[in-house]
């Protein structure tokens, strides 16, 4: 099956909205679900899920919410999700390899390392986390132009948190 | 009283320690790795920092990673559960540097403890009784002759900073001991980055009881009586109770005197297990020292009415024990409780069951405790232990610890990955367990029992 | 399989209104389960029902099995069912309206009520069920040929139980 | 002992008499509706019998079909439950002749207790006290006029065979007594067929506390302390503890005593329960009496750790109180346990939410005790009463049982249909429910703050 029979197959259970396909070629297999439960997309899935919602005030939130009480059966995004702003173009994301506090320039007062519009090298220092009393340079990962800050100055990061989008330059 | 408590672990210890904090009206910081993103602990907590990628190493013992996490949380104080960081001198001693204050012992006394032979000669001191052997380090096959002839075979020769079994050889006779002797260094010294052995008489059937203690920051320390956890596989304990059917009344308060006394001098703070062998005549042998909440804690908590983990967070903060335990609750257990590790493992052949739970239906009702971090449609990642949940039933005597335990095996659901809960349910029914006749060997005899049981039915039925 | 044939597979399926299909070539296999969730009997049911399976010894069995220790992901077929042959035609069943012990004849050594083969009318009595020292007669609720009797004497019978597979007429 | 019982009734309470039998080793039957072809009760018992559609009276309540049930299953014994044919003499009555144990009271004394007026004189009789009333049956307004003057205003017509709220009036000043008696009378005959009423005192802001009563088939009964049932909602109870804050350990005893006299006389046997209501001054007045095991039994068995269920078998099998229940647990209650019922019903418009349950997370941990028959996508039929599941919390004193209770509430989590959770914890995290500061008119008052503060908020957001 090549990528165009392929997309022409998706679009095919698409429009005969078919939730679950299986196909193994090796002496045939097939496994067929339609629709209906296609609505209730995460159908099973939405046993428990739901109420794995990042309930809790995640990090980035260092203003604590109260207790999370409620049931919320919030947004089931990633929790670091919660920071991205709504992406149209597929951006490169410069994520935070440590957890710390997140400083946007070498010191106090001095300029910021960049902002957007500036075209950054892989390599490039873009900020510093702070953690253990320790400044960690963080060095850009791609080349290209920096889209957005994500993190705001003497803010707390936790791993893997988005830092900076990036429009990549191939 | 502290404010925020950040919990440095995960499973159904973070998850407990979250309950014992949200019972005192402590705010909870969870970390967690990549792989456990939609865990409990994180979901009950009320913050929770990612602190790495699922391996262990690069998250729950990243010690930056898990001080920066407290750092940026305004944590006052780690609760460290048990395992991963929690008998971790260093990390201890970067709490103290770090003004986060460790629930537990002092980082030195952590150290002392972790020493083995340090340990026994520390015990030794107060009278606290040790298993004959070796005082100190031996150094070669020659030494070790001499010391097993003083001792008398059998005999066994443990990793001085060891554990779960590695560096460990048991010497029946002179014949074997050089070879034996030689192999263990060596695996201490692989293991362990020190080769250092220590000898001590070995007990062919031998009873695993331990005690648990608790120390304030005021120089007092209780014993709150002993669990037996002689249900053993591989040394990985697999079943506990409390009270143990082989101690007595009297042995029960002679050696919580004499460890309330030996602790006391050692410095010993927060909540600790002494772990002791008992021979074949019924007397306890020290073996070594957890200075940290255990797994089994909860049997203690079920026949003392004492919540351990509260207490822990209660006499980090400075409490007194004289305040938090009242003194009627200090001697008198009341009933027994029986433990049963549920493990994401397969009943029979104890291979690991990675995977996700289709269904997670826990027993309840009158004398059912659950402790799990566990639910419908979780994921049991790979990358750490495989237990899954405890069930824990106290009842006024054994017989009817036991009896609810059965009928909560069998209320006890899991589908979607293997469980250790048919295995507990045929430990259960056997009748040398019922009747209290087991060892530290119980499950290998079990286990061969078992399979011999298969064999005459498949022949009966060819 | 190739592609034209999946995709007419798949019209097929919702043309009859099956909501899920495997197949296995190799020894063959196939699972189908029909109508949306609307027909649903055991659908979703595999979450927990499989759990909720009727692993106890329902009243059909009244020598008593073993504790169902066992998770049984029994059958999901309800209870009553059990009893119930394969029926490849559409026959009317004639179901307990009580709890009772079932006898086929007036009285002991007396003939059976009905025999397979019978013509019955509405009305006529088919069985006697007898509850709490009382003999009730169980009148057919429908008029047809008896295709099978699905009880047997001297049975005990729960509420709703099929006592009768009837070929009705029209 | 029996060797088979049948549990006449569904939901968890069916459950909970499953769990004591299996821990006693005896076979269960279950009977179920066809609404409950899935439910826990037929999952979990050895054999289960359909006996009707899913209403009640065709089903649960239809004497015919659950006798017939037992009879074909061979079963020796019967547990009403609560609810349903609990009460019921002539179904007791029906199990007399069948030949099988009803586990409960004999049908005389049920009937005797079932009537109100015979219900008090009995009691009065030994001396137990009552709310001053009149004796016997009203017949006419102008009696009733009588009485009151000589009780004293304010006083209450209830209907003798009466319960719910129906046939009941307070009549506060002469003016109103002719029209309230004439009412009450009437709706009396309507609803229970028997207009016969009479008239008690009435008591502005009582507290509801009760006391669980055992008793043997050898003439003996004991008391087991009390429980406060003051959190009610239109006489339904919401949340119930033990100990009651307001009875001291003399008045326990006291009344405790008179109890076993009475019900002694009476010939009372197996559990029961005796309603008082608590005036302003601290005193007790009789009620009622219930002749069977109570919803709130769960907060008894926490403080005195004694299994009510398995002592209704044990003692309807002819076991003696003393063999059963040692002298030391009988005296002396330990800690304080709260329940909470969690209904399925709207936690403010109180209106009953059938359906099915996507998510069923259950609370776990030390302290936490769960009786439920609901599952994670099981579904509550719309035809019985709202009860989904009870939350229990022990703790060592009140304070602790209500913040495990608050932790708990936190991770009970329910989806797909409406429960009383969300209103548990409001109650939880009042003040004048913590300080105990509340009686049967709390819940009124209560809610009528909570509909305050949200008239509040909309003004301030408006």
């Amino acid at each position: 099956m090549n990528q165009k029979e392929l997309k022409e197959l998706i679009e095919f259970l698409i429009e005969k909205d078919i939730s679950e396909f299986e196909l193994e070629r090796g002496d045939v297999k097939v496994r067929i679900k339609r629709g209906s439960e296609a609505a209730a997309a995460p159908s099973v899935v939405s046993v428990m899920p739901q109420m794995m919602a990042p309930a809790p005030a995640q990090v980035s939130a260092a203003h604590p919410q109260p207790a999370p009480a409620q049931t919320a059966p919030s947004a089931s995004a990633p929790p670091a999700a919660a920071v991205v702003p709504a992406v149209e173009e597929e951006l490169h994301m410069v994520k935070s390899p440590i957890v710390g506090t997140f400083y946007e320039s070498p010191a106090p007062g001095a300029p910021a390392f960049v902002k957007p519009g500036d075209q950054v090298q892989a390599g490039q220092t873009l900020c510093i986390i702070e953690a253990m009393k320790l400044m960690n340079e963080i060095e850009s990962d791609a080349t290209g132009e920096i889209v957005k800050i994500l993190a705001s100055n003497g803010q707390p990061v936790e791993y893997g948190q988005p830092l900076f989008a990036l429009r990549a330059r191939k | 009283m502290f404010k925020k408590i950040l919990i440095a672990n995960r499973g159904e210890i973070a998850l407990r320690v979250i309950c014992a904090c949200k019972e005192l009206g402590i705010k909870t910081v969870a970390v967690y790795s990549d792989a456990d993103r939609n865990s409990l602990h994180v979901r009950f907590a009320d913050e929770a920092v990612c602190i790495g990628p699922p391996r262990s190493s690069e998250s729950y013992l990243n010690i930056p990673a898990v001080i920066s996490a407290a750092e940026i949380t305004n944590t006052d104080a780690i609760h460290p559960g048990y395992g991963l960081l929690s008998e971790n001198a260093n990390f201890a001693e970067v709490c103290e540097t770090s003004d986060i204050k460790f629930i537990g012992p002092p980082p030195e006394v952590i150290r002392l403890m972790g020493e083995k032979e340090k340990a026994r000669q520390a015990m030794k001191r107060t009278n606290v009784p040790i298993l004959p052997g070796s005082e100190g380090v031996i150094a070669t096959a020659e030494e070790a002759k001499e010391w097993a002839i003083q001792i008398g075979y059998p005999v066994i020769v443990k990793a001085s900073a060891g554990g779960g079994g590695r560096g460990m050889r048991v010497i029946r006779a002179e014949t074997e001991l050089e070879g034996s002797f030689n192999s263990a260094q060596a695996e201490a010294a692989a293991a362990f980055g020190n080769g250092n052995l220590y000898m001590e008489k070995f007990i062919e059937q031998p009873r695993h009881i331990e005690f648990q203690v608790l120390g304030d920051l005021h120089g007092k320390v209780i014993s709150l009586g002993e669990r037996e956890c002689s249900i053993q596989r591989r040394h990985q304990k697999l079943l506990e109770e409390s009270p143990s059917t082989q101690v007595t009344e009297e042995l029960r308060q002679q050696i919580g005197k004499k460890l309330s006394e030996c602790l006391a001098q050692i410095g010993y703070v927060n909540a600790g297990t002494v772990e002791f062998l008992m021979d074949e005549d019924g007397s306890l042998h020290f073996i070594e020292m957890n200075t940290r909440i255990q797994v089994e804690h909860p049997v203690t908590e079920m026949v003392t009415g004492i919540d351990l983990v509260k207490s822990q967070i209660l006499l980090a903060a400075g409490a007194k024990l004289g305040d938090i335990i009242p003194r009627l609750d200090r001697k008198g257990q009341r009933g027994h409780a029986i433990e049963c590790r549920i493990n994401a493992e397969h009943p029979e052949k104890f291979t690991p069951s990675a995977g996700k739970i289709k269904t997670f239906h826990v027993p309840g009702g009158l004398g059912i405790r659950v402790d799990t971090a566990a639910y419908a449609e979780g994921v049991i990642p790979p990358y750490y232990d495989s237990l899954i949940a405890k069930l824990i039933s106290h009842g006024r005597d054994r017989d009817e610890a036991i009896m609810r335990m059965r009928r909560a095996l069998e209320m006890f659901i899991v589908e979607g990955i293997h469980t250790t809960i048919p295995l507990h349910r045929r430990i259960m029914a056997d009748p040398d367990f019922q009747a209290g006749r087991f060892d530290t060997k119980y499950m290998e005899r079990f286990l061969a029992k078992l399979q011999e049981e298969r064999v005459q039915l498949t022949a009966v039925s060819a």
